[in-house]
Parts: structure tokens; C-alpha cells; sequence
């Protein structure tokens, strides 16, 4: 039974998916999944999230090895490199089989992604230049409000008057917060108001991809339910979220390794 | 508030108002015909002869904006494809054909002709292009040779002639009725007397204090000036207009109780801010004493006046040589200059805005010109005309305080050298 | 024949050279003989030929050249092309050249005519209205004004230029596009005989060498090419469209092939065939190159003709080359090709064809991102 | 003697300076720096005081204030308000007679001022959106570092193969330092590439206007030495730098404050814009 792993190498983690399956379109088992801090050493980092995932099993038992993410080319024991929207819109398309947006928050970027029948593109964008739009935003303002980023979730979930952040800059805004936490605003509404101004900047994007009722919601960032929220109530959409869901560009590799593999032989 | 609101505004409303009312009456009953067409250079006289009414989609744009309803189509016209950068008249226009706003309040027709008079801007080929594109209506590209030298040549004169010729019979064509060459020449009369008129207030704000804010309150002028250049009622509402701000010469009234600057703008104003652009000069009673903007439609102040007996070749004239769109860059440096010299400013204001390359592209160069050249203190700011997303209320701000501290601290070292 | 292979590599040396080395080794040649630039898109070589004068293309200064004065006289939201083309004005690129033409392409090319025409008034700099519009009087009006140039040309050169130098100079590009579309056809036949970087480059040439050798080059391309032992490719065909203008860079077309792309067809440098048809050699030569320009040239985003909409031009081509996708190769700010984008796209929609946008700079430094939208671009057609 | 005030809130850090003008000319009598924090009001009032405090004057004896920076409209003690902009240019004119054009690198903009023979603003240019290329982007490379604000100038200095940094982004150049360090890179080569991507992002937006001699480079980055050196060898040019560099804007509300007092106050300008600035 052809045994196949996809690896994310992503700019902050590397994640890898080990997965199975018999017979073409038959079942699919998840045998496990690994995640390590991606770092310069990308076969190293790789190696870790593999050994997670492999839950025992031995790599020689590896078939074929799909990468994908940023450093996908820089992944020596590879057998395919697949860029991190092609496998974003796969890994989504397999847990909601319906066509509609993807919206991808990482550290360093966020895409809009529109998938259509099977999990193919039909368009996308992405940003990838500002941080004001990334999880590394969330992640630093976590640092210096000293919430840990677990706890940024559910605290931005219970904010209760959203302090907007006027500032388009991740940097700037940060002197901003500054102020709010000395005149007294709450922890909460001040992480709920970043979300907000997220949620906005990933609207316009997946607006240029087209935006439906629904929308699947991936990526690390995708973790931390006040985002979600922000982006129902910004948005007006429905938000569906994949547990695991920073590993969906991993699964979604894995699945087109499992697809090449059996054209293969 | 600073500005001049004298009864002019109100007949000017209500002049704006009938002609909305025959829009939607078109709209109804498919009669009068309607020709939108733009508004620089244009050549509403022809619209005469065939008593057909203009539309000139820029005015619905600017509305739109002062209104501050432009983001809406803007993002939706981007949704179909138009990118970040396109001139934003043009987004906010197709937005509202495809989301079905009515920008003027009442129904738009579907123009019978839509003329596409570009006079220099490449831009109007490409919009008119696709609103005959989206509506089906019929289009007609006049092509207006752009100005290479001083002034057009026989050919290029015989060459829009002809060209106006073609319209009158695509015109027959389609509304059917008969080109009234005496109601058109009878129009060409009456636009050389709004000229005129319109051209004596313009030299008003050579004194000081200015009557008029020739930028801000010239924009409010313009409607009547393109809708009903060729109408009596033109005539009446100008005539009025310089009686009004003579008195206010005569009566030694500004548009500030104390005129302390006076500056040439250049570029169009950021409709979507324009009460907060406006404060921001009424805030050191600066007074825009002329403007490029305010020649789009036409450049008169300098003697040009449409000829009935010249009828076509003297539109003609005027769509080639005699509005700022049209004529070359340079002529527009020559243009501020003499502003500056014969209008007496101390300094002229660049507003670049991102839609218009028309207006902007080299602007940079202009301000060099102005600078070095001419001398006079010139303040370069970005913005848009259409697009709420490209003004930083504060940084303008910002821009324009600190340009008019400049002056002021010109003035006063000039009065008693104190410090350094 | 592998030397041929090497002109590849020479090919790119030429055009990007900025001191124009080869403009001047031309002009020492021909003792007191004039060169004439001109800016993109079009402009009538045949009359600067005629005139025995060398007509080259400017088209920018690619990543060769720091923006360090233009900046200050063309501000944000101008294409780059715009920007080059003034830096190189400004730090003496362009003194191999007597006289600088441009045309009605669009609003920023027309002002930098001017703005140029200001700064080096010892250089003659004129603007050429190209009509946008195809009745019979534009006809007329083209012939004026291209005497209008001839006039100007001579008084420039200081010798008249004789209707049968013209015949023989349109002879001459009449005989240049024919390869040029033959090169096209072999292309969009067997793509795996010549990249598309390689044909960029053999036409592209064409700008900067006299017609003459542009000629002998395009012989001995068609002769070489079909020798070649390359093996197919498994590949997406696909038609370019928006580079018309500014160009993008040499590494950005070899990536899209990289990524999994023959490239069928395209509008780079407008691929310099300008016309459909030749350009008839009978009767007044002035009024045949203003007709074929009116009536039969090859659509752009920069030509204006509500008889043969550009969006259907793009539907031939498509349909002529059995392509499979279009993908937009569009100059940031580049606003005619904005434009065309949304009516083209509907077309594309139409005939059920994907489609991808790219934005470019003549000058960028990483293309990891672009190699990411094109690789998954050709990932969601491969991948069943 | 005549006794002025200018203070300078800026986004970082606060400055105010004590001017007095005599027979003799003008001289500066004091200065004072400190951090601006979350209480924008207060950091005024004890830059202000802690100035007094150095000239020996009660405020009572400063004749007039003119505040300046982003924070200049939180001065509750200010007779008048001016934008950083004319003080940058008036300072600098004072302190580096000639001067053309000012760089201006503070905390979280940075600016290319033209000036005139007199002192007066030509032109300018500003980076306010972005923090690329400020302060804050230097003061954030210092911390990933782990090297003190004082010691990146000099350590960039020591660099001989000046690393490429791809992002501005003040945000994303932690991952590019990051992986240069675990690469093994040399961290004054590193901090010498960060120096120059500023330098260059700074200059490609200075450009705009036209850079001219005598250029002088103005707000707290300039005492950075690493910086000033990154700019001179991008520009091809000398720089020159005050002692006072960081204090340049209060100093030139000093100096205005100055002429405010030369003159009667009633020049409905000043008035205006003192009342309009305080609602
Ligand atoms: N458990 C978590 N709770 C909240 N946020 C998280 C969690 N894990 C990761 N994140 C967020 O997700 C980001 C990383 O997401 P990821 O998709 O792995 O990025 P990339 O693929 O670019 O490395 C981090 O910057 C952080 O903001
Ligand atoms: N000794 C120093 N060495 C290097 N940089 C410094 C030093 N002191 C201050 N800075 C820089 O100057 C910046 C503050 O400069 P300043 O002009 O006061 O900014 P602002 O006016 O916006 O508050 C700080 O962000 C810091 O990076
Ligand atoms: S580009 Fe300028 S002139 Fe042309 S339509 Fe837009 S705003 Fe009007
Ligand atoms: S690239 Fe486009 S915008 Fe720029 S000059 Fe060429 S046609 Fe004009
Ligand atoms: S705006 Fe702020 S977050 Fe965005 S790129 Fe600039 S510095 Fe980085």
C-alpha cells in the first residue's frame, strides 16, 4: 500500500502529512502529522516534521515525497515541488468538497484563493509584502501585550468594544496599541481590533477572487477564533475551519503525491 | 463659511436640476436624443442643431464623489477587473452602470450616440469603448489630432471638420430628424457670448482681494458653462454671474474678509474631500486666483471665442487648440506662467492626482519648470479626484500648512529680516 | 551550425546596451548620417529609412540603470518605462541620437515627449498623431502627417527624400515582417524549435540593427532553426498579451517556459510585424503607409478601431495558434493594457479559456512570487 | 535678552529647546530629550520644564512656545503650532548655514525637505504609512541583534560584504537577520546591509525632490553614523550632520518662536491657527 507524505515548508513552520491509500479514489488514512519551527535549515526542519508524522512507520517506507510552501525548492529529498496555492485549494477541497473562496493567513502572507470542481484554481491573490496583513502581526502584538499566542484566540472572542487600529502599518500600529493599553483599553478588544483590520485586508483580497456565503478559513492564524469571528462579522460570510488546519497545504501535497504516484506505475 | 455663495448658486442648481429632468425624461421616453460626450473640448453645439441633450458622465463621476458615494462602484467596477490604477471616473462610472446607481438621482438614459470627442486623453478612447461595449449604444470615436505645435494646422482643421460632418449624418441617421444648421449657428452665437461673459469674470480675480475663488467656485460655474454654453439660457446665467461679482469688486469684498495668499492650482480638485481641501486654503485665506481645471471645458481668457460664421471650422478650433486637455504640455507651463505674472500669485499649487495621467504624468517636471524658471514657490501634492482611498486628510494637511508657513516666513523675513 | 547558437547569447548584450555602442559605430560608418530614436509602440520606419537615417527603438533601460533623477519629474503611478526612458535623457544615454519621435499611445508617453522636448531642445523631438479612428478621412490626414515628418526629416537630414527611396525602404520592411511572420508560424507550429526568450530576442534586434543585417539574421534563424534536434516539450500553450510596450525582463519569459509554458504567440514589441498584410509598393508610397496603418495593421492595446474590436483580434490569434490559455503580461501601470484586460478577459471567459494576470516591472530583482502565480497557474490546468 | 521656546513631540522621542536672542545674535541656552511614551501632553510639559530647569529660567521668563512634530497639537502650554516640515528647514538653515536640502530620519517617518537661501521650504517628500526605512526599522534590527541602539552606527561601520536584504518591511527583516545569523554571516556585514537597504529605500523616496548641496541630515537616526555613512555612499555625496542633528525641529521652532516675538501678535494667521489647533 503506496505510503506518501507532503511537507509544507512554510516560512515560519514546516509542517508534514504522511498519508495512505490502497487503491486510487479509494479511502484515505492519515497516518500523522508533524510540525517544527522552519529555521534556515530546511532539510532539517523537514526531517523533524517528517519523523512526527511518520508515527514510526520508517521513511524507507515512503513511496513518494511531495514539497510545497516557500521553500519547496530547497527541500533535497523530494520527488515533486507543488506551490502552496495549488495544494492549499487540494488539502481545503478534500475536508469541504464544495467549490468556493480559501483564504490562507501564515507568518508572512495572506492569499485569496478561488477553488473550483476537484480542488483546482480558478484564481487567486496573495500579499506577501506587508506584514500588516500576516500572522506575524498577531504574533509580535501577542508578544508585547504578553498574551500567549494559544490565549489570542479566545480573548479577542470575548472583546466586547473592538478598539479599531487606524494605522495600515503592522510597525505603527504597534506605538498605537501602546496607547490604548496606557489609557486603559482591554487586552481583548485590543487583539479583537487587530483581527478586525485583518479580516478587512483579507476581504479585499478574496473580493478580487470572488467572494460567495461561504469561506474556507486556513493556515495557523486560522487557530485563533477571534479571527474567525472578525471575519463573519466583517465580511458577512460563513467562516468553515479545518481542525489541523495549518497542516492543509501539507495534506493537499500529500494528496497530489498519492495522485502522481498512481499515474505513475 | 469662506466661500462666496451668491444667487448665481441657486440658479445655477436649478439650472443643473432641468437638465437632470430632461435626462429622465429621455430615459422614459427615448425623447429628447442624448449624446454623452466629454466634457473637454466638446462640441455641444452640434447637440443643438439636432436639439438632442449632452451627457457628460465626468459631471455624474464628480457628483458621485462629492456625494461621497464613488467607493461603491469604484469596488465593484474593480471586481470585474479594472485595476487599482485605472482612472477612477471611468471605474466609478461602469461601476454604477453595472450596479445600477443613478448617480444624478434620476434615471440615465442609453445614450443614442455615444461620442467619443477625446480631446487628449487616451483614456476617454478606452472608456467610451466599453461603455458601448456594456450598453450596446452606437459609438463614434471623433478623432481630434493632438496639438504638436503652437497651433493646429490646415489639415488638422480640415480633418475634425470633416469629422463633424460624419457625426451630423450618423445623427440624422439615427434620431432621424433633420441638422438644423441655423439652431447651431444660432447656439455658436450664443457660446461665443457665454465665452465672453465667462471670459471678463475670469480676469475679475485679477483684483485683489478676488471676488471669486477661481478654482473652487469656478468648478461650481462649470456646469452651467458646458451644459448650456449654447443656449440663451447660458447667456442669461453668466450675464447675471459677472453683474453679481462686479458688485462684489466694486464693494472691495474678497472671498476672505482678508485675502492673505493667492495661488494658481493646477489639476483637478479631490472631489471626495472637496470641503476638507477647500478648508484646508480657507484656513490661511488663500485664494486660488486662476486654474488649469477651470479651462477643460475651454480656454477663453486668452481671446479665443467660438465664430458663427465660421461654425464648424470654429469648433473645430476649439476642440483642437482652445482647452487645456488638448494642448500640449508645455502650453500648459506657459499657461500657469502667465497666471502667476498677469493674475499676481505668490505661489501655485500642484494637485497630482493618480486617475489622470492626462494631468499628471510630468508634473513633477512642471514644478521644476515652475520653480526654477518661473521662480514662484510651488507645492506638489498627491491625491486622486475620484477615489475616497488615496487622500491622507492629515498629511495634505500637513503638505499645505507647511508650504503656506514657507510663504508666510518669506513675507515676513522679506518685511524685517529677524534670526539667522 | 551551433554558432548560430551563440548569436543567443550575443543577442542580449546588444539590446541592452545603454551607450548604444552600435548606433554609434553606425554613424562613424556612414559619415554625417543621422539616427533616429523612437519610442514605443509604432512608429513609420520606413520614412526615418528612407531618409538614410538609422530608425531604433527606445525601449527602456531594463534593470542596466538606477531611477536617480526621473523620480523627481515623472511622480508615482507612471509606468516604468516612462521613467527609464527619461533617466536615460538625463544622464546622456541618448546623445547618439539627432532626433526622438513618439506617437499617441497614451497620456504619459505624450507628456514625456514634451517634458523631453523641454529639457534637450538641441534634439528634435516630435510627436506623431496616430489616428484612433479608421474612416477614410484619417486616411488623408495620416498622409499629411507623415509629409509633415518628411518635411521635418529632410530639413534634418538636408537632402529630399524621393518617393522611390520610399518604395524601396518599404520593400525592404515589407520583406523584414515576412520573416519575421514566418518565424511566428514556425513557432506556433513546433514552439520546442525556438523558446519564446530566443524569439523575443531575434525580433526584438530588429530594432536596433539596421533592417538590412535584421534581414540576413532572420534568413539564416529560419534556415538554422528547424535543424534543430530539440524534443517536444509537455507543455500548456498559451498566447502573451500586454507587453506591447514596456518589456519585461529576459528572466521573466525564460520563467514562464521553465514553469511548463510554450509560448504560441505574443505581443512583445508588438512582434514587430505591425501590418497584416504588405504594404502595397503601387501609387503614392506616403499614402500606402498611412492606409496600411489605418486600415491593416495588427491590433494593440494602443490602436483605436470600433470597426475590428482588439478583444476579437485576440480571439483570432487565439484560434490561429490552437492555444490553450492567455496569460496577461501587463507593465505595472501600464494603463492601455488595464483597460484592454477587462474586455479581453470577457472574451477569454467566452471562449471558455483560463486565463492569468501578471503585473511587471521592466526591472525586478525577485520572481519568486511570479514563479509561484505562474507555476500554480499551469498546476491547476496539469493536475486532473 | 529674549527668551523662545520650541518643542518637538515626536512619535519616539520629545525634544525642547530654550533659545535667547540678544545684541549678539541667538544662542542656544538649553535642550532636552526624552522618551515620548503613551502620554503624549506630559512628555511635553517635562521636556519643557526639564529645559527650564537647565537654563535656570522659570517658564514664565520664556516669552514664547511654538510646538512642532506629530504631537504638536497635545502641547497644552504651546502659543502656536508648525509643522515639522518648516522647523526641520529653519533649524537647519540656522545650524548648517547653506543648506539645500534636509534628510530628516526620525522614529517612524522620514523626510526629504528642499530648501531655500533663506531657510524657507522649497519642496518635500515624507514617508508617513510605512515604517520601512525609519528609525523604528534600525531600533528593531539593533533587538534582534541583540546590540544597543549607540552600537549598530559603528558595528555596520566594521562591515566589509554588506549582506542583501530582499523586504523593507520593518516586520519581516527579523526573518532575513535570522537566517543571515544562522548562516553563519558576519553581524557587521549584516548590519551593514540593513544600513544601506535604508539608505536606498530613503533616498529612492528623497529623490522626489530635488537633492541638492549642501545636504543635511536632520532627526535621530543621524546619530547614527552607520546611517550617515550608508547615505553618503548611496548619494556619491558629503553629508553633513549637527551635533544638534535630533534636535534640528525644536530648534527651528525655537528660532521661529523667536521671530513670534519680534513681531505684535496679532497677525490673524498665528492667531487662527493657535485656536483652530485647540479644538
Ligand atoms: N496555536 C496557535 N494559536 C494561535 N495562532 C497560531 C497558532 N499556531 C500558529 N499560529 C499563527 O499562525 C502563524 C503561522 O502559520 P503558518 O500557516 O504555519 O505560517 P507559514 O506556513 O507561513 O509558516 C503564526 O504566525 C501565528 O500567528
Ligand atoms: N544614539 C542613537 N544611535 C542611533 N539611533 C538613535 C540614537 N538615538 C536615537 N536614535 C534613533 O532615533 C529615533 C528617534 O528619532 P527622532 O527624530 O526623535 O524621531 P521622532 O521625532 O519621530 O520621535 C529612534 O527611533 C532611534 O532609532
Ligand atoms: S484620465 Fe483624466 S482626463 Fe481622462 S477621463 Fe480620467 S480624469 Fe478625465
Ligand atoms: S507601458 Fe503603457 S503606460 Fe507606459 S508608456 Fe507604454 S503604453 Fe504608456
Ligand atoms: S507598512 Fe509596516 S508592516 Fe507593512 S511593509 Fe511597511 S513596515 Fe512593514
Amino acid at each position: 500500500m503506496p505510503l506518501v507524505a507532503g511537507i509544507d515548508c512554510g516560512s515560519g513552520f514546516t509542517k508534514a502529512v504522511v498519508a495512505a491509500q490502497d487503491s486510487p479514489g479509494g479511502e484515505l488514512r492519515i497516518l500523522g502529522r508533524g510540525r517544527a519551527r522552519s529555521g534556515i535549515n530546511v532539510d532539517q526542519a523537514a526531517e523533524d516534521a517528517l519523523i512526527q508524522a511518520l508515527a514510526g512507520n520508517p521513511k524507507s517506507d515512503l513511496n513518494y515525497i511531495a514539497a510545497t510552501g516557500f521553500g519547496r525548492y530547497s527541500l533535497s529529498f523530494r520527488d515533486i515541488a507543488i506551490t502552496e496555492i495549488t495544494t492549499a485549494a487540494r488539502g481545503a477541497y478534500f475536508l469541504f468538497p464544495q467549490p468556493g473562496a480559501v483564504l490562507d493567513i501564515g507568518s508572512q502572507t495572506t492569499r485569496a484563493i478561488a477553488v473550483k470542481e476537484q480542488g483546482r484554481v480558478s484564481s487567486f491573490k496573495s500579499n506577501d509584502k506587508c506584514a500588516a496583513g500576516s500572522g506575524m502581526f498577531i504574533a509580535r502584538a501577542a508578544k508585547y501585550l504578553e498574551v500567549p499566542l494559544e490565549h489570542v484566540g479566545e480573548l479577542s472572542m470575548n472583546a466586547a468594544h473592538p478598539q479599531p487600529i487606524s494605522s495600515i502599518c503592522a510597525v505603527l500600529a504597534e506605538s498605537e496599541i501602546i496607547n490604548h493599553v496606557s489609557s486603559g483599553v482591554g487586552v481583548d478588544d485590543i487583539l479583537r481590533g487587530i483581527h478586525d483590520s485583518l479580516a478587512d485586508r483579507a476581504g479585499a483580497l478574496l473580493k478580487r477572487v470572488g467572494l460567495q456565503k461561504e469561506l474556507t478559513f486556513i493556515g495557523g492564524v486560522a487557530h485563533q477564533q477571534g479571527m474567525v469571528r472578525a471575519l463573519e462579522q466583517r465580511l458577512h460570510v460563513k467562516v468553515k475551519v479545518a481542525e489541523d488546519c495549518e497542516y492543509v497545504c501539507a495534506l493537499g501535497a500529500a494528496l497530489l503525491g498519492l495522485r502522481r504516484l498512481a499515474s505513475r506505475n | 463659511m469662506s466661500e462666496y455663495r451668491g444667487s448665481i448658486h441657486q440658479q445655477q442648481k436649478d439650472l443643473m436640476l432641468d437638465w437632470y429632468q430632461r435626462l429622465d425624461q429621455a430615459a422614459e421616453g427615448g425623447e429628447p436624443p442624448t449624446v454623452s460626450m466629454m466634457i473637454s473640448g466638446n462640441c455641444v453645439e452640434l447637440l443643438e442643431g439636432f436639439d438632442a441633450v449632452p451627457i457628460y458622465p465626468e459631471v455624474n463621476a464628480l457628483q458621485l464623489a462629492i456625494r461621497h458615494q464613488s467607493l461603491e462602484p469604484i469596488l465593484a467596477a474593480e471586481e470585474m477587473g479594472y485595476a487599482g490604477d485605472n482612472c477612477a471616473y471611468v471605474k466609478a462610472d461602469i461601476g454604477c452602470m453595472v450596479k445600477g446607481i443613478t448617480p444624478t438621482g434620476g434615471r440615465l438614459p442609453k445614450p443614442t450616440l455615444v461620442l467619443c470627442n477625446f480631446v487628449g486623453c487616451n483614456t476617454y478612447v478606452k472608456w467610451f469603448e466599453h461603455v458601448a461595449a456594456f450598453t450596446g449604444a452606437p459609438l463614434f470615436v471623433l478623432d481630434v489630432p493632438f496639438l504638436r505645435g503652437e497651433e493646429p494646422s490646415q489639415a488638422d482643421i480640415y480633418y475634425v471638420v470633416q469629422q463633424l460632418k460624419e457625426v451630423v449624418e450618423r445623427l440624422e441617421k439615427l434620431t432621424g430628424r433633420k441638422f438644423d444648421e441655423d439652431r447651431f449657428r444660432q447656439a455658436v452665437a450664443y457660446s461665443r457670448d457665454v465665452e465672453e461673459l465667462w471670459s471678463e469674470v475670469k480676469h475679475l480675480a485679477k483684483h485683489s482681494p478676488s471676488p471669486f475663488d477661481a478654482y473652487f467656485d469656478a468648478i461650481t460655474l462649470m456646469g452651467p458653462l458646458y451644459v448650456y454654453r449654447g443656449k440663451r439660457e447660458g447667456v442669461e446665467f453668466f450675464r447675471s454671474a459677472l453683474a453679481e461679482l462686479k458688485e462684489k469688486v466694486r464693494a472691495g469684498e474678497g472671498v476672505y474678509d482678508q485675502e492673505k495668499f493667492r495661488v494658481v492650482v493646477e489639476g483637478p480638485p479631490p472631489y471626495p474631500y472637496f470641503r476638507s481641501f477647500r478648508d484646508m486654503f480657507a484656513h490661511w485665506k488663500a485664494v486660488a486666483v486662476a486654474s488649469t481645471y477651470s479651462t477643460v471645458g475651454g480656454l477663453w481668457e486668452f481671446g479665443f471665442r467660438h465664430d458663427p460664421e465660421k461654425p464648424f471650422e470654429s469648433v473645430a478650433m476649439h476642440m483642437l487648440a482652445q482647452n487645456v486637455t488638448n494642448r500640449n504640455y508645455l502650453q500648459r507651463y506657459e499657461q500657469i506662467r502667465r497666471y502667476v505674472q498677469e493674475w499676481k500669485a505668490d505661489g501655485v499649487i500642484i494637485h497630482f492626482v493618480k486617475s489622470c495621467r492626462l494631468f499628471s504624468a510630468g508634473q513633477g517636471d512642471m514644478r521644476d519648470y515652475l520653480t526654477r524658471q518661473v521662480g514662484v514657490p510651488t507645492l506638489y501634492i498627491e491625491s486622486d479626484l475620484e477615489d475616497p482611498r488615496y487622500f491622507a486628510e492629515a498629511q495634505t494637511k500637513n503638505r499645505i500648512d507647511a508650504f503656506f508657513e514657507s510663504l508666510e516666513h518669506a513675507k515676513h523675513t522679506a518685511a524685517h529680516a529677524v534670526g539667522a | 551550425m551551433d554558432e548560430f547558437e551563440r548569436t543567443f547569447d550575443s543577442l542580449p548584450e546588444i539590446l541592452g546596451d545603454l551607450s548604444f555602442a552600435r548606433v554609434r559605430d553606425w554613424k562613424k560608418q556612414q559619415e554625417g548620417r543621422k539616427a533616429v530614436a523612437f519610442f514605443p509602440v509604432y512608429a513609420p520606419a520606413e520614412l526615418v529609412h528612407a531618409a538614410g537615417m538609422l530608425p531604433v527603438l527606445l525601449s527602456g533601460a531594463g534593470d542596466r540603470l538606477d531611477i536617480q533623477h526621473a523620480d523627481s519629474r515623472f511622480g508615482s503611478f507612471i509606468c516604468s518605462i516612462i521613467k527609464t526612458t527619461m533617466e536615460m535623457a538625463m544622464t546622456g544615454h541618448l546623445e547618439p541620437f539627432d532626433a526622438l519621435l513618439f506617437s499617441s499611445i497614451c497620456d504619459s508617453a505624450r507628456n514625456l515627449c514634451f517634458v523631453i522636448k523641454r529639457n534637450f531642445p538641441q534634439i528634435y523631438t516630435d510627436f506623431i498623431h496616430l489616428p484612433h479612428s479608421t474612416s477614410d478621412s484619417s486616411v488623408d490626414f495620416l498622409t499629411q502627417e507623415y509629409r509633415r515628418i518628411i518635411h521635418e526629416l529632410e530639413r534634418l537630414g538636408g537632402s529630399p527624400i524621393h518617393d522611390e527611396a520610399l518604395r524601396q525602404s518599404i520593400a525592404l520592411y515589407n520583406g523584414q515582417r515576412g520573416l519575421v511572420r514566418q518565424l511566428y508560424a514556425l513557432r506556433a507550429h513546433s514552439p520546442h524549435l525556438l523558446r519564446a526568450w530566443e524569439s523575443y530576442l531575434l525580433v526584438r534586434s530588429g530594432y536596433v540593427m539596421p533592417v538590412e543585417e535584421h534581414i540576413t539574421l532572420l534568413r539564416q534563424a529560419l534556415e538554422y532553426l528547424p535543424t534543430r534536434s530539440n524534443k517536444k516539450r509537455d507543455a500548456i500553450r498559451v498566447v502573451i498579451e500586454g507587453s506591447f510596450c514596456e518589456q519585461p525582463p529576459l528572466e521573466l519569459i525564460r520563467l514562464l517556459e521553465n514553469a511548463g509554458c510554450d509560448v504560441v504567440e505574443d505581443d512583445l514589441v508588438i512582434a514587430q510585424r505591425w501590418f497584416t498584410e504588405d504594404v502595397p509598393l503601387g501609387g503614392d508610397p506616403v499614402r500606402a503607409l498611412a492606409e496600411s496603418y489605418v486600415k491593416s495593421s495588427v491590433y494593440s492595446s494602443v490602436r483605436h478601431d470600433s470597426q475590428r474590436p482588439r478583444w476579437d483580434g485576440l480571439a483570432e490569434k487565439i484560434r490561429g495558434t490552437q492555444a490553450e490559455a492567455v496569460i496577461f503580461l501587463i507593465a505595472k501601470f501600464c494603463e492601455p493594457a488595464y483597460f484592454d484586460y477587462v474586455l479581453f478577459k470577457k472574451k477569454v471567459d467566452e471562449m471558455g479559456l483560463p486565463h492569468l494576470l501578471l503585473e511587471f516591472e521592466e526591472k525586478l530583482f525577485t520572481f519568486d512570487r511570479l514563479r509561484t502565480e505562474v507555476e500554480t497557474f499551469v498546476e491547476s490546468l496539469v493536475f486532473d | 535678552m529674549r527668551i523662545a521656546a520650541g518643542v518637538d513631540v515626536g512619535s519616539t522621542q520629545t525634544k525642547a529647546v530654550l533659545a535667547g536672542a540678544n545684541g549678539d545674535g541667538i544662542s542656544i541656552l538649553a535642550r532636552s530629550l526624552i522618551d515620548t511614551g503613551a502620554n503624549v501632553r506630559k512628555a511635553a510639559e517635562r521636556a519643557f520644564d526639564e529645559c527650564c530647569r537647565q537654563a535656570g529660567v522659570t517658564q514664565g521668563d520664556v516669552g514664547f512656545v511654538v510646538g512642532t512634530g506629530y504631537g504638536r497639537y497635545n502641547i497644552s502650554f504651546g502659543h502656536t503650532q508648525m509643522t515639522e516640515i518648516s522647523c526641520h528647514a529653519r533649524g537647519a538653515h540656522f545650524l548648517c548655514p547653506g543648506t539645500r536640502t534636509v534628510i530628516d530620519m526620525g522614529g517612524q517617518d522620514a523626510k526629504a525637505i528642499g530648501v531655500g537661501p533663506s531657510g524657507e521650504v522649497l519642496d518635500f517628500v515624507m514617508n508617513d504609512k510605512c515604517a520601512a526605512g525609519t528609525g523604528r526599522f534600525l531600533a528593531n534590527a539593533a533587538e534582534v541583534m541583540g546590540v544597543g541602539l549607540d552600537d549598530i552606527g559603528p558595528l555596520s561601520l566594521r562591515g566589509t560584504r554588506p549582506v542583501k536584504i530582499a523586504t523593507v518591511c520593518t516586520v519581516f527583516v527579523e526573518s532575513d537577520i535570522l537566517s543571515y545569523l544562522s548562516q553563519g554571516k558576519r553581524p557587521e556585514d549584516i548590519m551593514q546591509g540593513v544600513h544601506l537597504a535604508i539608505a536606498k529605500r530613503t533616498l529612492s523616496l528623497a529623490r522626489r525632490v530635488n537633492i541638492e548641496p549642501l545636504i543635511t541630515m536632520t532627526g535621530g537616526v543621524a546619530r547614527n553614523v552607520g546611517m550617515v555613512h550608508a547615505l553618503e555612499t548611496v548619494l556619491g555625496q558629503k553629508v553633513v550632520v549637527s551635533p544638534d542633528a535630533q534636535f534640528m525641529g525644536a530648534v527651528g521652532a525655537a528660532l521661529f518662536s523667536l521671530e513670534k516675538m519680534g513681531e505684535s501678535f496679532e497677525s490673524s494667521v498665528w492667531r487662527e491657527h493657535a485656536v483652530s489647533s485647540r479644538n
